[in-house]
């Protein structure tokens, strides 16, 4: 199985070349690894290469093809990029751009909804104001647009990524 | 003597007043919010009450329940720990009204080194220096230029009952004082109740440098030492470290003995912080006192070498101090960097949410002082700060070293953290040096928020790691299994394979 | 200068080195058997290498394979850490031989050391007093009895080549001595390949002290003072402390001073400790010298404040000791409780296995030094040993209150472990009155043994989670669902009512 | 439903008698208990009783009827006692006796094994010896016995509590 993943702003290509238990053979673009690979705790591995040693921790994002990655003095963003991704990228920019979804990237409580369903809102209008550990966060539209959904309320508690607006 | 505390607190401080009330023999009684059901330190105490609803004014600040709670759990004292009632002088009267011990100051000294104003009068009264400007509250804007005029600018407008940098702004132009003098005050309005500033000389690259005293019911005060805080983003104390770079003997001797007349300028008992504003030649002026234990205490505690929480309760217990001044002495250099759960890449932006996993930094002169744990969950209602990271060395470079180490190894997973940014400044030149005051994180911002550089090796072995991760559950998924359990399949695999190939 | 080292050991050790390696920004070469692929150190370490199969004697004492691992990683020094090769004077000559720096004393320091009757011998030419008994080993029976009549009974016979209560016999009838000299020597003989036996005079009720010495390669020789080490089971230490409890300053100072000329005896290099045996009257007698690290080292690194590994490296590298005797002293009291993976209540049998959950007990004046984590399995061929945790207070009795503090929060499942052992000798009389000796446990084993009452209460909620767990868990598998997906519904189900219950 | 839990040497009776989120009314013998009980982390168990707070954590042994059990400062076993379990305690000690499993509670390594199937035994004959960090434990037959099954040979990695041998 052939994988692209991207790591930041590379995408590489991987793939499993051969495996005896934690002794495996790894294509990296051209390059091959012959690695010592063990997962010695949930989502952590130990990675011999070349007698270096790795210890790699993986935690799962939004969903299982998006990973955070720590190395011992890094973090990388990791996205696995498969079919649904690829369909979802080879859709134009103008598509993605015309259903705007308000979310916020972290947890919190709705503090206030300025607008209601319907409301014709301008370029940098706040549509929603999102609180949370004693910090408030303004969403705002980037263009002028019109309130088409509001899927929460003040005063709910929210995930993170959740879709809270939908503007057209 | 006290015999069962209520802490009225959360968080790592919540769990480290347990800690010493149980070495004491102590009983502990914590209280909790709704959202702290399976917090830590109520697992921790001897007794957990539920005290309200989530936001902090429902609860931790609702002074009637927690009363209320200490009269019904039997508690003899509260210990408040630090923010939320800590320097509420209403609640320190509260308590004394109803026979319960607060662990900490007098309604007096509370209230008086809680406004600004009045603090700045009892420490020119005891000859403590303070920054030229204002002794009372401005009445009117003509009076303002007028003084303003007088120290010459730049200046500094901040809020009478002011704290964590609100109400506050800086006149360096002669066209922007009215304009900032009227938004200082709107600002105090909204965010105090009361719009009541006055007017400081503003103090050019200045250092942030408190001195922690404790006092006892009879009279004795003493200091110990100094805390360098000028590590700071926004107001916010990130890096603590003892002792100053920038001390020298000489001063340190005046500047206690100066911190120690504050106290008494307030009758004060407990333990206390005077914070001054240092200049690069170390002028020193009085900031203001925190009338409470201070986050950063662990690096007082390591180099003095004291528990200062036990201090507190000998104190509430009206024994006298046992320490003397000319005993005591700091012995080596302490670090402490605070762990925000808060996205240094994303503009410091929160990030509460469920802990994955955890590698705690460990080992000689380390000490971690959190409240997470696999599984839980951080709510979004009160302070990011997860943990703090306190190392100890010899000397300041080991030190520095030894918190390297400590945050390369320091993992939590689930969430983001202030770890990396933490890391960079301990490989920041001018931290190393010992030569920055209150502007270092704005003059370095771009180094500090650098990533670190690593290479096509290091991304090969992570993208590795992800694409076995992956593969591996996609497998155990078309084998209609559970991840877990499969997962722990490829790795019991693994090592048997490991076993026999050899 | 050393840039890379070889730790040629495993556990938590290996763990201790590889920190303050990376503090001196050294590298760090793991090397590790089969079973210990998945060890800590494996990860910690900046390169791991693979050196054999799990016995020791095929990996973690294979002197050839260290070497060629040291050569073909270029690491330019090894460090041994305690037990495997660290007292073997072969592998520091091989070393020597390689063009290796071993971090550790010269083969001619560790092999007069490591003879019993060598040692003796350069300590009453050095003026350091011995228990009265042989300077030679005995030759026959004959010789054996008169010197035991010279003596007097009691006596030990000790195996010359011998160490870990091996190839010993305590003789207190004249009818037994025969018997006894017979049964040692035929016991060393198979334990050592030596069946050299000398004899010693019996100290009853003797108490266990060393002290620490630091000697630089240009002749400066210090000490860190003492380590009391009565606290053993079986001749091996259970728990230590610095200061000791019976030592006065006079006698400290003696000691020390007989400690330094010890080192010097054999123009000892290095970290090393001088084991002493002491009776009631503070008279004190050489035992014998360790020629490494010990086990308890951290408790002297916390109370004088040094690193002893960075010492180490810092004397490996031809550095002169920055250290002055004069200037070192003990500050406040520590303690070091060393963990088991053991079954105190089934005579303490080892107990190996998987870890499935740890809490480690953290803050003020806790250092835990450990190697095990969640989801990691114990190999059955090591020592049982899994961390120790190290408490620091400013007196004994806060320390022995802190360390049952973090015994109590410290949770290791999977596996049994001394802990509660443990805790019961912080709570039992002798041990806080300080006052014990070698005979401690045996003294007092009834009580140590004895398991906490609890009464009903606790029993029911032991009881109650019991139910709802395997309840649970029924429920779950009725459902066709994995138990642990399901865990976790439950407990949100729970948050989610517990919110919604206010 | 009712079960009967053993707790070292007690067996107590107990039951759910109400549940409501973590809100659970609970009774032991004859006493009844309203508790406030949530599981914080795996196998761990937060229970507030009258304020009391209690943090217990269960860790299984052999199979899921088997615990141990943590308090701060005391460790039980704590067995569940179902049909099956009951079952075996019904058969008559003779019974039991009769089929001789001699096993190892700990894991470890098999050093030596000195006799062979069909060999007879005398009481406190040791039949195997196991190795585990650096102690050697021999385990002995009771009675005299005929060695009537070996399941490991000499070398063998075992883990706890497995059949190592059958005697008769």
């Amino acid at each position: 199985m052939s994988l692209e993943i991207k790591i930041d702003d590379r995408t590489a290509k991987v793939k499993l070349l051969k495996q005896e238990g934690n002794i495996i053979k790894v294509e990296v673009d051209d390059r091959i690894y012959d690695l010592d690979l063990i997962m010695v705790e949930n989502g952590v591995y130990s990675i011999l290469y070349n007698n270096i040693s790795y210890n790699v921790e993986l935690i799962e994002k939004k969903d299982h093809r998006h990973f955070n990655v720590n190395t011992l003095y890094n973090s990388y963003d990791v996205e696995i990029i498969d079919a649904e991704t690829k369909y979802r990228m080879g859709r134009s920019k103008e598509e993605i751009e015309d259903i705007r979804k308000i979310f916020s990237p972290m947890p919190g409580k709705v503090v206030r909804i300025p607008y209601k369903v319907g409301d014709h809102v301008k370029a940098g209008d706040t549509v929603i104001i999102v609180s949370a550990m004693k910090m408030e966060s303004e969403y705002k539209v980037k263009k002028d647009r019109v309130i088409k959904q509001i899927l929460v309320k003040e005063g709910d508690t929210i995930d993170g990524n959740q879709t809270l607006i939908v503007v057209e | 003597m006290i015999k069962k505390v209520l802490v009225a607190n959360r968080g790592e401080i919540a769990i480290r007043i347990i800690r010493s009330c149980r070495e004491m023999g102590i009983l502990t009684v914590a209280v909790y919010s709704e959202s702290d059901r399976t917090s830590m330190h109520v697992r921790n105490a001897d007794e957990a009450w539920f005290i309200g609803p989530s936001p902090s004014s429902e609860s931790y600040l609702n002074i009637e329940k927690i009363i209320d709670t200490a009269k019904r759990s039997g508690a003899d004292a509260i210990h408040p720990g630090y923010g939320f009632l800590s320097e509420n002088a209403k609640f320190s009267q509260r308590c004394s009204d109803e026979g319960i011990i607060f662990i900490g100051p007098s309604p007096f000294a509370i209230s008086n080194m809680g406004d600004k104003i009045t603090a700045r009068k009892h420490m020119i009264a005891a000859g403590v220096p303070v920054v030229p400007g204002t002794t009372e509250a401005i009445k009117s804007e003509e009076e303002a230029l007028e003084t303003i005029r007088q120290i010459g600018l730049p200046v500094m407008i901040k809020a009478s009952a002011g704290g964590g940098g609100k109400g506050m702004r800086l006149v360096k132009d002669e066209a922007n004082i009215l304009g900032s003098i009227r938004a200082a005050r709107s600002e105090a309005q909204t965010a105090f109740g009361d719009d009541a500033v006055y007017i400081e000389k503003y103090i050019e690259s200045p250092h942030h440098i408190e001195f922690q005293i404790l006092a006892d019911k009879h009279g004795n005060t003493i200091h110990l030492f100094e805390r360098e805080c000028s590590v700071q983003r926004r107001h916010q104390k990130v890096i603590e470290e003892t002792p100053s770079t920038i001390m020298t003997p000489e001063v340190r001797e005046e500047m206690g003995k100066h911190a120690v007349a504050a106290a008494k300028a307030v009758n004060y008992y407990g333990a206390g912080t005077i914070e001054f504003i240092v200049d690069d030649n170390l002028n020193y002026f009085f900031l203001e006192m925190n009338t409470r234990l201070q986050v950063e205490h662990p690096i007082t505690e390591r180099v003095v070498g004291v528990d200062l929480v036990k201090e507190q309760i000998n104190i509430a217990n009206g024994e006298k101090l046992k320490l003397k001044q000319e005993e005591l002495s700091q012995f080596g250099h302490a670090i402490e960097c605070r762990i925000y759960a808060e996205d240094p890449h994303q503009n410091f932006m929160p990030s509460p949410g469920k802990i994955k996993h955890i590698t705690e930094p460990l080992g000689l002169g380390v000490r971690h002082d959190g409240y997470v744990y696999e599984g839980y969950e951080i709510p979004i209602y009160y302070d990011p700060m997860i943990s703090k990271l306190i190392v100890w060395a010899k000397t300041r470079n080991e030190a520095i070293a030894r918190m390297k180490r400590a945050l390369y190894a320091y993992k939590i997973t689930g969430i983001k953290t202030s770890i990396p940014f933490l890391a960079k400044i301990m490989e920041c030149d001018d931290f190393i040096k010992g030569n920055y005051n209150t502007h270092f994180i704005e003059n370095n911002q771009d180094f500090l928020l650098q990533r670190q550089p690593c290479g096509k090796r290091c991304q090969d072995m992570a993208l590795i790691a992800a694409y076995i991760h992956y593969k591996n559950k996609l497998d155990n998924a078309s084998h209609g299994a559970n991840g877990d359990s499969e997962k722990n399949a490829w790795k019991e695999f693994g090592r048997k394979k490991a076993v026999s190939r050899f």
